[in-house]
């Protein structure tokens, strides 16, 4: 409770941060209340070719598309998909990530080699490839995409995992734990794992902005929902043979990515100056 | 007295050299910004230093010795540090005044030179040590002085390397050759410490300061420094500032010692009076401290105040058991004992009683 | 000093800790011998102070009683029961007894925890003792070490240097230990702290029954408050005994110019009289025959061969050194 | 020598990665159920054509022989034929590489030479009118989406302004080719015009992978400064007069390069990824358009092929990162 009264407060104090906060929360408000905020709900599905392309009016905010649907409605529904996909995929990869780097962090060994070097081969990677090659193979769908995401993103997190419990291991206060007679679980799950909350909290949150960008960008490419989703990306993509005259049509989509992702990016950059600069004590090394 | 402060300290160096004054700090203030408020870290701080004169400058935790060796050489943190008050001057001239590139250029590494206390962070790791000692002749080779004869670059450089090679004998590292071409994580603390002081005799500086150079060295190796360090002093006569919060280093290598605390110092004396005959009730109880069989373990009850909030007058008074109100109200300005010993305290202990 | 005549608490025979020196490919190219056949008991109710520089391996030797390390060879025998090799999860019962405080025990304190709870904490792995069963035992505790009860309510980090040392008395003190290995107990104490510290320490056990293993490299504490001492040069204990003994007549040529490193206030200048050069050789290369003769005075063609093993000078002391009988 | 044996045992851990990497992409093309040959073969295709396809493209065999063989044909440089055109995958790859390399080369080039010095002075001259410009700049570099970013970039310069072509990688027919580099290759023909061509060809896809690279740089470059600025070497350089200028562009800077020089890899990833979809934009005949095209053909094996290469170039290059990184640290030990 402390923790979470002193976090709001250096948010206030942290402009930036506090910007980002607003935006996130703008877009779970958004995407929940979309069928209220929208203005032509039906739009999602329907079509009115007869005033396809038209610009930004007060009838529609943000021009129509190819299909004469409302950009600003399909917005709206748009970001519904953009947090379906990012929270699933970032939370299975968290939920896969963090037990495997935990545990290779904290034994050694032959498994431990092999949990990381598994995952190593996962990182060799860019991630977009992978995820291509995954969403490709399984056909175009939301599950799919969070099913590539999660499968080419979870080493992310074991990684950080094994890196932060293998130094925290070093720690005094780990070490004194296991001299006390403590056994491993109870270190890891009341010692470890609270101690690099925070970190793993920043980089989620960060994380999300990068998920965002990938998922958009296999949308892009035509992998991510199909037609006609008003998945944000796919919308950038269709805009494309509008070009230069329908130029509303690209704008609204890649300027709600950028915002979103832009939210995560300074919420998480916020979160790390508040929580990082933790009592963090220089190691000793064995005399 | 002395019966309680052990045998009787007989220093065979008669006070050497010492008479002109080299280094004088007057009424020095300096404040840091902190999470908690304004720390006001040196509060009106008096230091003397005599030319070719060893002065240990002696206090615990947050006394605020490393600040003030750090405010003489003009590098404290710009952005959290500010001096308040007072003067420094060196061989006659403010250094407060100067401007902080004539400082760098003038002054800096070139008539005050440095020691630092950690000999392992204060090598840049990626460079070999050779590098940075020729780094460092490049910009303070003695031969670049202005009262020396002008020199070619290739014989200024051939100059300063047989320079270079006959010190680090001089500091006992065996192949000088070899060393120069290490790394600095390749060497010992001990190793590196002694180049660090090497270094700091290159440029034929007036003033060494050396912040606690032997606390981070194992006891022999401190012994070995401490002797190293004494014999180059005066040799070279060359005056050092040496802080410290081991009373015993101090006594070992120190002509005359000052000691503060929380940001005032309290008394300044030679090494015969300050550890015969210590007049501040701080210096006292402080000696009385070190762990002996006679005494037994006398602490200290209290803690170190917090500068944020300090007490006013003698910042000692809340621990000290001569205090009266009086020194809860004002700072005692330094009283003189006898030659060159200053106290700052409205009871001392005065020569005579007991 | 009264304990001569009481049993060994603990015994640790040819006790070694040797860790592998490895290349990039992880393959062993040699060992550090951090802990090279060490010997010695501690008797219940004593203070036995183990000294030496960086190196010298008396922090591998406090963590490896502690199965912190796992000994390379050699047995710890405490209150009876072996313990070598086990670890300190699955020998808890056994080690009970034998608690450990650090250095710096405000890093051996969860950051992220208020120090009541870490308080609680040894209760909660060691005994089935209710909240209200250890909250009494933890207040009592903290009464002892001089602590006001407000401070189970803060974070480590929020106390002072002083005090966070009485926190990690006070964590271990709550199992009720036999032998506590004090490591370093004063390092990074202000003289003016410290001489408090060391009291306490001396009252506790007192209060308690303690028996002490003091491990510290100053050796002007050890000298005012250990009955016996163990002088350690690069893993191993070169000599031993009554810290009287030891002190006024070191025996060792690497004990002798130990005491001549140490400042003496009032007594001659080391500035002028400090003999040893050099510094130790890498542990992971060590030298034939007795490990101190590469800086050794007195060493000779001798003292290459074999390595010297602690041998009785007298009633109350042992030396590892061929040439103690000349010297002493 | 220990550099050497830093750069072998790296090596050696390149195969059994580029195997790893192989089973995973192996495993997403065939034990996914998705029968190809019914597709490649077409809906009016009959069984026994269908079947006659699948024995040509070895399809029949168990699992693992056909994980063997694909093993095997990796091992010789055989990549196995698109689906699609039934060409061999290794050339078409091969011959659209170096257009990737010189755009993403001229890229990491841009980035680095403006990130470097942008990221010091952001770090010297903190919570200065430049190093808020500058967050603002790194944080929208690092929240943009690369496809539309060059769709602004297009519609800007080549649309509105018409200063740049709008895609493709030259007109006309180019230089002759040398080392595949449109750039280098007109400047060993010393052929100006193609040159010309070439750099306002590349210049619009560079910049919009520049961007997000460069904001990466600029922060791990200011980050690095910062913990070196509060370093004790640099309190002691401080103290021994050492100039001020020397101390940041040498002495900090070796220091903060070390860090940054670990992330070109992570910049490289970027740059790798972003090619996918920049190149899509702006026709650029790398292998990103050639991912991009398979995916419309739904060519699996080309996919795959594509993955495998890209991996590789990664790991290439990361190996080179080490190396590097082995050069001006003198502390690496790993």
């Amino acid at each position: 409770m402390d923790t979470l009264r002193f976090l709001l407060r250096k948010l206030v104090e942290d402009r930036v941060a506090l910007l980002g906060a607003v935006i996130i929360v703008a877009l779970v408000l958004v995407a929940v209340l979309a069928p209220w905020m929208a203005t032509h709900p039906e739009d999602v599905s329907e079509f009115h070719p007869q005033i396809r392309l038209q610009g930004p009016s007060a009838e529609n905010f943000f021009g129509t598309d190819r299909m004469g649907s409302d950009i600003y409605s399909r917005i709206l529904y748009g970001a519904r998909i953009t947090i379906t996909i990012a929270v699933i995929a970032i939370g299975a990869s968290v939920l896969i990530g963090v037990p495997i780097g935990l545990v290779a962090g904290w034994y050694h060994g032959w498994f431990s080699d092999a949990l990381m070097r598994v995952s190593d081969v996962f990182l060799s990677v860019p991630q977009i490839v992978l995820a291509i090659a995954i969403a490709q193979t399984l056909g175009p769908s939301i599950e799919n995409v969070i099913l590539a995401l999660s499968a080419t993103y979870w080493p992310f997190w074991a990684r950080l995992v094994y890196a932060e419990t293998r130094s925290l291991k070093n720690e005094v206060f780990i070490e004194a734990c296991i001299a006390l007679g403590a056994s491993p679980l109870r270190v890891m799950t009341l010692h470890v794992l609270p101690n690099i909350a925070s970190s793993l909290i920043v980089r989620t949150t960060i994380g999300m902005g990068g998920t965002i960008l990938t998922a958009a960008a296999l949308g892009f490419l035509g992998l991510g929902p199909p037609a006609p989703s008003p998945e944000w990306g796919r919308m950038i993509s269709e805009s494309r043979e509008f070009l230069p005259e329908a130029w509303w049509y690209a704008t609204a989509p890649g300027l709600a990515i950028f915002l979103v992702v832009m939210g995560f990016n300074l919420f998480g950059d916020g979160l790390r100056d508040i929580l990082d600069p933790r009592i963090r004590r220089s190691r000793r090394h064995d005399d | 007295m002395t019966t309680e402060h052990g045998p009787s300290v007989t220093t065979t160096t008669t006070p050497r050299r010492g008479t002109r004054a080299l280094l004088e700090v007057r009424d020095l203030e300096v404040s840091f910004a902190t999470d908690g408020g304004v720390a006001r870290v040196l509060d009106r701080v008096d230091l003397r230093i005599g030319e070719g004169e060893i002065v240990g400058l002696v206090g615990e935790s947050g006394c605020g010795k490393t600040t003030l060796a750090r405010a003489i050489l003009g590098v404290l943190p710009t952005n959290s540090a500010r001096v308040g008050g007072g003067s420094i001057h060196f061989q006659g001239e403010s250094l407060l005044d100067k401007e902080p590139d004539t400082l760098a250029r003038e002054v800096r590494g070139r008539e005050i030179t440095f020691v630092p206390q950690d000999p392992f962070g204060s090598f840049n790791p990626v460079f070999t040590v050779g590098a940075q000692i020729r780094d460092l002749m490049r910009w303070k080779s003695p031969a670049l002085r202005g009262d020396r004869p002008p020199m070619g670059r290739r014989e200024r450089q051939r100059a300063d390397h047989a320079r270079v090679v006959e010190l680090l004998r001089t500091v006992q590292i065996p192949q000088p050759e070899q060393a120069l071409a290490k790394y600095p994580h390749e060497l010992s603390g001990g190793q590196r410490q002694r180049i660090m002081i090497a270094m700091a005799l290159l440029p034929e500086p007036k003033l060494i300061i050396a912040d606690e150079p032997t606390t981070a060295l194992d006891v022999t190796i401190q012994a070995q420094i401490l002797k190293l360090l004494r014999r180059l002093a005066e040799d070279h006569g060359v005056a050092v500032l040496f802080t410290t919060h081991d009373l015993g280093t101090a006594y070992e290598i120190c002509d005359r010692v000052t000691v503060m605390y929380a940001g005032q110092e309290m008394e300044s004396a030679t090494s015969e009076a300050f550890f015969n005959h210590p007049a501040h009730p701080y210096t006292r109880k402080l000696l009385d401290s070190l762990p002996s069989r006679d005494r037994g373990l006398r602490g200290i009850p209290g803690e170190i105040p917090a500068l944020v909030k300090p007490p006013p007058g003698c910042r000692f008074h809340p621990r000290c058991d001569r205090a009266t109100e009086r020194c809860a109200r004002e700072r005692p300005s330094t009283e003189t004992l006898g030659h060159a010993h200053g106290v700052r305290c409205f009871h001392p202990t005065r020569p005579g009683a007991s | 000093m009264g304990a001569a005549s009481n049993p060994a608490l603990l015994e640790v025979a040819d006790l070694a800790k040797h860790f592998a020196i490895r290349n990039v490919w992880k393959r062993r190219v040699g060992w550090l011998r951090a802990l090279d056949g060490v010997s010695f008991s501690v008797r219940r109710g004593e203070i036995l102070g183990v000294v030496g520089e960086s190196g010298c391996g008396k922090s591998t030797l406090g963590k490896t009683l502690m199965g912190i390390h796992r000994p390379s060879a050699g047995s710890i025998v405490f209150e009876g029961n072996e313990i070598a090799n086990i670890s300190p999860y699955e020998s808890r019962s056994l080690r009970r007894h034998l608690q450990y405080t650090y250095q710096d025990p405000g890093a051996s304190l969860d950051p992220r925890w208020k120090i009541g709870r870490s308080l609680h904490e040894p209760l909660v792995i060691h005994t089935d003792l209710d909240h209200a069963a250890r909250d009494a035992r933890v207040r009592q505790i903290l009464h002892a070490v001089g602590l006001p009860e407000s401070h189970l309510d803060l974070y480590p980090h929020e106390v002072s240097g002083g005090q966070q040392r009485r926190v990690g008395l006070a964590r271990i003190l709550t199992l009720q230990p036999s032998l506590v290995v004090l490591d370093e107990p004063t390092s990074g104490l202000d003289v003016s702290v410290q001489a408090t510290i060391l009291n306490l320490f001396l009252e506790l056990q007192k209060q308690f029954d303690l028996t002490y293993l003091f491990i510290s490299h100053d050796l002007s504490v050890v000298r005012m408050i250990c009955h016996r001492v163990a002088v350690m040069y690069l893993g191993r204990i070169v000599e031993m005994g009554d810290t009287e003994t030891v002190f006024a007549r070191p025996a060792h040529p690497y004990t002798r110019s130990l005491l001549a490193a140490i400042p003496d206030i009032g007594g001659k200048r080391i500035t002028d009289d400090f003999w040893l050069e050099g510094e130790p050789p890498n542990p992971g290369n060590l030298p034939s025959g007795c490990r101190f003769r590469t800086r050794c005075p007195i060493a000779d063609a001798g003292c290459a061969g074999q390595e010297p093993t602690l041998q009785a000078t007298d009633p109350t002391r042992s030396v590892a050194c061929w040439k103690a009988e000349a010297t002493s | 020598m220990k550099l050497l044996v830093l750069v072998l045992n790296r090596t050696f851990w390149f195969f059994p990665t580029l195997l790893g990497l192989l089973v995973i992409t192996f495993t997403i093309s065939h034990v996914i159920p998705a029968d190809p040959v019914a597709f490649v073969a077409g809906d009016n295709a009959t069984t026994e054509q269908v079947e006659a396809l699948r024995k040509q493209l070895g399809l029949d065999q168990p699992m693992h022989v056909q994980l063997y063989r694909y093993v095997l044909g990796v091992a010789q440089g055989d990549l196995g034929v698109s689906l699609y055109t039934l060409r061999p995958i290794a050339e078409d790859i091969a011959s659209r590489l170096p257009a990737t390399l010189e755009l993403t080369l001229f890229a990491v080039l841009l980035s680095t030479l403006t990130g470097i010095p942008l990221g010091v002075l952001s770090a010297v001259h903190r919570n200065s009118v430049l190093d808020h410009v500058l967050r603002v700049f790194t944080v929208s570099g690092l929240a943009i989406a690369s496809f539309w970013l060059a769709i602004l970039l297009q519609l800007l310069f080549a649309m509105r302004l018409g200063w740049t072509p709008l895609q493709g990688r030259i007109d006309g027919f180019g230089p002759d080719t040398v080392t595949g580099f449109m750039i280098v290759d007109s400047l060993i023909a010393w052929d100006l015009e193609s040159l010309g061509d070439a750099l306002a060809h590349i210049v619009l896809p560079a910049l919009t992978l520049t961007f997000p690279a460069m904001a990466t740089i600029v922060r791990f470059t200011r980050a690095g400064v910062l913990d070196a600025i509060n370093s004790n070497y640099v309190l002691y350089e401080q103290a021994m007069g050492f100039p001020r200028r020397a101390i940041v562009w040498k002495y900090v800077l070796r220091n903060a390069l070390i860090g940054t020089v670990t992330q070109i890899g992570l910049i490289f990833g970027i740059l790798i990824a972003g090619a996918v979809v920049v190149e899509a934009v702006f026709d650029w005949p790398g292998l990103g358009l050639y991912a991009v095209q398979s995916i419309l053909q739904s060519d699996y094996n080309a996919i795959m092929g594509f993955t495998l290469a890209s991996g590789a170039l990664f790991i290439v290059i990361n190996l080179l990162v080490d190396i590097i990184h082995g050069f001006i640290d003198p502390r690496e030990s790993r």
